[in-house]
């Protein structure tokens, strides 16, 4: 069944349409990837599932319950629906450490008189909370070695981890990952492939990706849906996604077919 | 109710109001160009007003040099201040570039008191002193003459910035800087401009509200009325200054005659809180979208 | 504005005592009686500046002069300051290091926010008497302020006496009428309801009250309604200089007549050298004589002596001068008449020999004996400014209040 | 030299002090905090508690600005609140001075809320501004509501008071300030060790993604809003104790604008800095004062300096700090502590 169901959604801003009419789904316990050019509206269909943007039309159904846009975004959080951004979000200011609990956030409970007094709940709370994160999410993403250093100071790929890092520790249904590898080098690509297939496979968290990489995507991918100026194209397992025609004109225009086959074929890349 | 006295009192605030859209205006160019909050300005008001009061009242000259003397002398400090220390805090968030503008503020106060003392002072009278009437309504020849002055330099602005080269690279630059600097316009100038051009519209207003109400170190409290200006106008709209700016003079002066002076900054403020509610951008100010 | 440096060091330079003061040098005569010390919160620097320099060289050249007449009954006197900048809690910080250092008897202090906020330190030490700048009514509530004095009238009493002025010219049975103009501060509303009932007991009208912000504000629609209402009298309070010259060339360019009037503060020459001649005409109530009045005395004498003598070349001493000299006087009457009295100079013993002052002859700084009513000297007389002469004179007689 | 303590269990490793070396200076400080009274004059004394109150009063705007990113010009006012609330209290009810306090940073913290909610509609700098227009408002309130802020002329009270215990002199108003200094600076760093502290960072740095995270903006801003004007209704309150009088005029913009200014010399988003700034900006016109006596004897006319002077190095200040040393004075004590700690074997 899907965890995630995007019916008919619409979106515009001023005169440009972001999207039109875009359906399509998220079986559970897989990892769906969303591709498409630059400006398909791949990240304004986050937004609008995160609930930044409110669709005009159309509707999203999330584990069979309708999410109308009076659920705002910290309530979706609490739902378990998980995100990272494009551009890295974390905290700067912030050590790993602590981005991370903040992913823990809305799982707590504690008050603000009991954290000023730093006792009772306050107190077992945060020490739970660090014993999970240590225990299942710094050890699971090797990150160990860095959780007392502030963000700001780490490599582009170290911050792409944490940032994953801290989208696990909200404990998500859904898995949303922008643009995940971005950036990387072949090694942390690798890296980050395995920690995605792990999370699906060991933690049974519905992933869905927003990826141009095509390699990683179609190694890893359960079920692909392609996006083109705000429609959704084609669907569908990555075997069939990849010869789709319609799909390579969408990526290329009427260029050198070769060298998209490449691109969408990972074989190819290898051969 | 007596509509002739509420008819003068009307035309002294329409009056004072439009000096306030001049201050207003000073603002605002300094805000779209480089969206900088300037919390100094009553302070660049008042350092002209000082500089007017040495020319014309310490070197004696006559007044009609002193103030174009006074207001290139506000715009040289408007300059002065971007180059020195707003342009070290660019890409900062926009709160500490506030803090910068408060600090300056109190420099120039500092500054002020130093050279002048924190006496209380009063300016040459150089505005004629015959009273005008408009009509039956009898308005203060300073104030009349005030605004009058205050409305050239703003119609001029308008011009300005409508139809010559700098006023096009300021309008570009406000509406889209990455893409004003691939046009090739020099976005370091245009920021320097427009701290100069706000500095010199702020300097004239000064040298004409201290004309016509004194002068002392404490001059810049005036900042909040322009502050409730701009906000309640919106902060990128030279439009809502001027409408803005004419409401609120009028407001505060009958507000102030009906009600008691004390009244004068709190209705003004229960105007600025009500805006805040319902129309956060201002009158006329753009709803900018947050990007994520 | 070089020049304005300058001259504001001319304001000081002559003043070469205060390095006496600030460094407590030892006072002029070898004497092994101890010292009598006279403390002071002053505010050198900040808004209240213009006042404070003279207020201190007043306190200063009278502590120079009492000491070359042999002190206080043979006890020297030594004036120790700090400035205050005119803010409340500096001028805390600064009673509190006078008074851990040297335990002065008397003391002043620079602003009626000041006094109120160290009543209850001096009420608790008991040891210092204290007066200042302040002329604020609540001041002279002994139960709250058993040991703080108003060396002049209080600020209600100012406005008695300006109204007690104006009921006496009215022609033919015809009472003039009166509008209150005032700050919205402390200082600038402390008299007016007293005013007010003043004002009904004599059968004044007050036809007309306006509320400013002090300082730089647009007055214009506050003179429009003074228009409609033509008051005979406006009197002002709470002021420095503006809007007070606004008020008054406005209302003139409008044809009016009103005479304009002011208190302590609002009447020193700062006006006449700022206004110019359209300072002309504006009335003043004082409880001392003018530095450059024609009056004299045996005590106002040796002020100009003394102040001649400190700087030769100031010319005119400011109401605050006179009011600073006029402090340490009192002080210098009320440890005397303790110390005549075989007394130790606590604060109660103080404020008792200031209580049994009366009919006390100031020596031509007050033109008429006066005696202390409820800790204030509820004293004088309305003086008009002559803008040719650039000076006040007096239009009334000395008025004192019983 | 310090080598890395290795911690036994993650409550430990938590743990605010987290060596033995930095327990020791801590109960050292607390020593001289201690003995600090019976060893100064009367005039230390003062600016110790003058101190004492500006630490409260400014570790509550570096929860708001510092730590939540929330500009305050209302800081002030706030403390209005909280010390007109304890005057009335103690007017008119002569409860005990723990009481008051308390219930005059719930009085300030009510406010707060009150004032933060256009955080709903607006942010950043427009927020700045709604809390500019609360303490205009404040103030006409203080100024007008005669019956129970006493007009102009403000309200006097009594000297705390508990167990017939009477704190009338500087001397034992220090053993409540100090102490309760210490307190809610301790406080102030355990929230920041939990869920709510880091909320407010997240919010500080990036709001939309704070909120992906599932933080309600609304809720923590108003949340910081309210802590931080409970600090400032307390620190007013002890204010109203200290002086015993509390009138419109003892809470002017420009205190508004000292503790902010306290905030970044101190260091935004950090205790140690809030505590530093309030100390520095506090002595910063004491230590002028000396410099003008020290001059009067070559240059009489320094002291007609000295107010406009302090009043350009405060802007000064604020500039130098932002544009040169962001992370204020708290960064500054870091590098002399790193320097010490490896000093002698490095540099």
């Amino acid at each position: 069944m899907s965890i995630l169901e995007i019916s008919n959604l619409s979106l515009s801003f001023g005169g440009v349409k972001a999207l039109q009419d875009v359906s399509f789904r998220v079986p559970e316990n897989t990892i769906t990837t969303i591709i498409g050019p630059n400006g398909a509206g791949k990240t304004s269909l986050f937004n609008c599932i995160s609930g930044f943007y409110k669709p005009q039309q159309g509707n999203i159904r999330y584990q069979g319950q309708p999410l109308p846009g009076s659920i705002k975004p910290p309530r979706r959080a609490a739902l378990g629906l998980a995100r990272t951004f494009q551009n890295i979000a974390l905290f700067r200011g912030m050590t790993v450490l602590d981005n991370i609990k903040l992913g823990a956030h809305v799982h707590m409970k504690s008050g603000l008189l009991s954290a000023l007094a730093y006792f009772g709940p306050a107190r077992r709370e945060e020490t739970a909370v660090r014993q999970e994160v240590e225990e299942r999410i710094i050890d699971f993403l090797e990150i160990d070695h860095i959780r007392r250093q502030p963000v700001a100071s780490l490599p582009y790929g170290l911050q792409k981890r944490v940032e994953l890092a801290r989208a696990l520790a909200m404990k998500p249904q859904v898995l949303m990952l922008d643009e995940p590898v971005a950036g990387m080098n072949r090694e942390e690509k690798e890296d980050m492939a395995r920690f995605i297939l792990d999370i699906r496979e060991e933690w049974g968290i519905t992933v869905l990706m927003v990826e141009h990489d095509m390699g990683m995507v179609m190694d890893i991918s359960d079920h692909i849906a392609v996006l083109n100026f705000g429609q959704v194209i084609t669907e569908g397992v990555p075997a069939d996604v990849q010869n789709n025609p319609e799909v390579i004109k969408a990526y290329l225009g009427n260029s050198d077919i070769d060298s998209l086959r490449r691109k969408l074929n990972p074989e190819g890349e290898v051969a | 109710m007596d509509w002739l006295f509420f008819g003068e009192i009307s035309l002294a605030g329409l009056a004072m109001g439009g000096l306030y859209a001049l201050i207003a205006l000073g603002f605002v160019i300094i805000y779209k160009a480089t969206r900088v909050i300037n919390f100094a300005i009553g302070e660049i008001m008042m350092f002209a007003a000082y500089l007017f009061l040495a020319f014309a009242g310490g070197m004696e000259l006559s007044p009609w040099i002193a103030l174009p003397l006074a207001v290139i002398g506000g715009s040289i400090l408007g300059g002065v201040i971007e180059k020195t220390m707003i342009r070290p805090m660019l890409g900062e968030s926009p709160i500490s570039v506030v803090m910068v503008t408060i600090g300056i503020g109190s420099i120039l106060v500092g500054l002020v008191e130093f050279i002048w003392t924190a006496d209380p002072q009063l300016l040459p009278s150089f505005l004629p002193r015959e009273p005008v009437f408009i009509g039956p309504l009898y308005l203060a020849p300073k104030i009349a003459y005030g605004f009058l002055i205050g409305s050239a330099l703003l119609i001029i602005y308008l011009l300005y910035f409508r139809f010559s080269r700098g006023g096009v690279a300021l309008r570009a630059t406000a509406s889209d800087q990455a893409a004003a600097y691939s046009m090739g316009i020099n976005v370091r100038r245009v920021f320097n401009m427009a701290w100069v051009f706000g500095s010199l519209a702020a300097s004239l207003a000064g040298v004409l509200v201290a004309a016509t109400g004194g002068l002392s170190p404490q001059f810049g409290i005036i900042g909040l009325s322009v502050l409730v200006v701009v906000i309640v106008g919106g902060l990128d709209s030279i439009l809502g200054a001027l409408v803005a700016g004419v409401f609120i003079g009028w407001l505060e002066t009958v507000a102030g005659a009906y009600l008691g002076g004390e009244y004068r900054m709190p209705a003004t403020f229960l105007v600025l809180a009500v805006i805040l509610v319902i129309r956060p951008y201002g009158l006329f100010g753009t709803h900018e979208i947050e990007r994520v | 504005m070089f020049r304005n440096i300058l001259k504001k060091g001319r304001r000081l330079a002559g003043l070469g005592s205060l390095v006496a003061a600030l460094t407590m040098a030892a006072p002029v005569m070898a004497q092994d009686k101890e010292p009598v010390v006279f403390g002071g919160s002053i505010p050198l620097s900040g808004v209240f500046a213009f006042a404070g320099i003279h207020i201190h060289a007043g306190l200063t050249d009278y502590t120079n002069w009492i000491n070359s007449q042999g002190g206080i009954n043979g006890h020297p006197v030594e004036y120790v300051m700090e400035d205050t900048a005119y803010e409340v809690d500096r001028s805390v910080a600064a009673f509190k290091k006078i008074s851990g250092s040297s335990s002065p008897a008397t003391y002043y202090g620079d602003s009626t926010g000041f006094m109120k906020a160290i009543a209850s330190e001096l009420n608790s030490q008991g040891n210092t008497l204290m007066s200042g700048a302040s002329f604020a009514t609540a001041l002279t509530d002994n139960e709250q302020y058993p040991y703080q004095f108003i060396p002049g009238p209080n600020y209600s009493q100012m406005f008695g006496i300006i109204l007690e002025y104006i009921a006496t010219q009215g022609e033919g049975g015809d009472m003039p009428t009166v509008a209150f103009v005032y700050s919205d501060t402390e200082f600038g509303k402390d008299p007016i309801e007293n005013g007010k009932a003043r004002a009904g007991e004599l059968g004044i009208d007050v036809v007309e009250e306006i509320v400013t912000k002090p300082g730089s504000v647009d007055v214009s629609a506050e003179v429009l309604k003074l228009r409609r209402v033509r008051p005979d009298y406006v009197v002002f309070h709470g002021y420095v200089l503006s809007p007070i010259n606004e008020f008054m060339v406005q209302m003139r360019q409008m044809g009016l007549d009103t005479q304009f009037m002011g208190t302590f503060w609002s009447s020193d020459k700062l006006i006449i050298d700022k206004m110019g001649a359209d300072a002309d005409g504006y009335m003043g109530v004082m409880p001392y004589n003018y530095y450059d009045s024609e009056e004299s005395g045996p005590m106002l004498d040796a002020l100009r002596a003394q102040a001649e003598k400190s700087d030769p070349e100031a010319g005119y001493r400011p109401t605050g001068y006179m009011q600073g000299w006029f402090n340490a006087m009192v002080w210098t009457e009320v440890v005397k008449r303790t110390l005549d009295a075989g007394k130790e100079l606590t604060g109660d013993n103080m404020a008792e020999s200031l209580a049994s002052i009366e009919d006390w002859d100031t020596g031509g700084i007050i033109g008429i004996p006066v005696t202390v009513r409820n800790m204030s000297f509820p004293v004088g007389r309305i003086w008009r400014v002559n803008a040719e002469e650039g000076r006040y004179e007096p239009v009334s007689d000395w008025i004192h209040l019983d | 030299m310090r080598i890395g303590d290795a911690k036994q269990s993650y409550e430990a490793d938590e743990a605010i002090w987290t060596s033995s070396t930095q327990k020791l200076w801590l109960g050292f400080f607390l020593l001289i905090l201690m003995v600090f009274p019976f060893a100064v004059d009367s005039y230390l004394l003062y600016l110790g508690c003058l101190v004492g109150i500006a630490v409260i009063s400014t570790t509550g705007l570096n929860i708001l600005t510092g730590f939540t990113g929330l500009i305050s010009l209302g800081q002030a006012g706030f403390m209005g609140v909280g010390a007109y609330t304890v005057a009335w209290l103690s007017i008119n009810t002569g409860l005990p001075f723990p009481i008051t306090l308390v219930l005059a940073g719930l009085m300030a913290a009510a406010v707060g809320i009150l004032v933060g909610l256009p955080s709903l509609r607006v942010k950043g700098l427009y927020l700045a501004i709604a809390t500019l227009a609360a303490s205009v408002f404040l103030h006409f309130i203080f100024a007008e509501w005669e019956p129970v802020t006493g007009g102009m002329g403000g309200l006097s009270l009594e000297p705390a008071h508990l167990f017939g215990l009477t704190f009338q002199s500087d001397f034992m108003m220090y053993f409540i300030i100090v102490p309760l200094a210490v307190l809610m600076v301790l406080a102030a760093r355990n929230v920041f060790r939990t869920r709510i502290g880091r909320a407010f960072i997240a919010i500080r740095d990036r709001d939309i993604s704070a909120e992906i995270l599932g933080i309600n903006l609304l809720r923590y801003k108003l949340m910081s809003f309210a802590l931080s004007s409970f600090y400032a209704g307390v620190a007013g309150g002890l204010f109203a104790y200290f002086y015993r009088v509390v009138t419109p005029e003892s809470f002017p913009l420009s205190m508004s604008i000292f503790y902010l200014a306290a905030v970044i010399v101190g260091g935004m988003g950090n205790l140690l800095g809030g505590i530093l700034g309030a100390a520095f900006m506090t002595l910063v016109p004491e230590a002028l004062k000396l410099l003008t006596a020290a001059l009067t004897p070559f240059y009489p006319n320094a002291p007609v300096f000295m107010s406009p002077m302090l009043e350009i190095i405060f802007g000064g200040l604020i500039v130098g700090f932002l544009i040169f040393e962001p992370h204020g004075l708290a960064e500054i004590w870091h590098r002399i502590r790193r320097f010490f700690r490896l000093w002698p074997f490095r540099n």
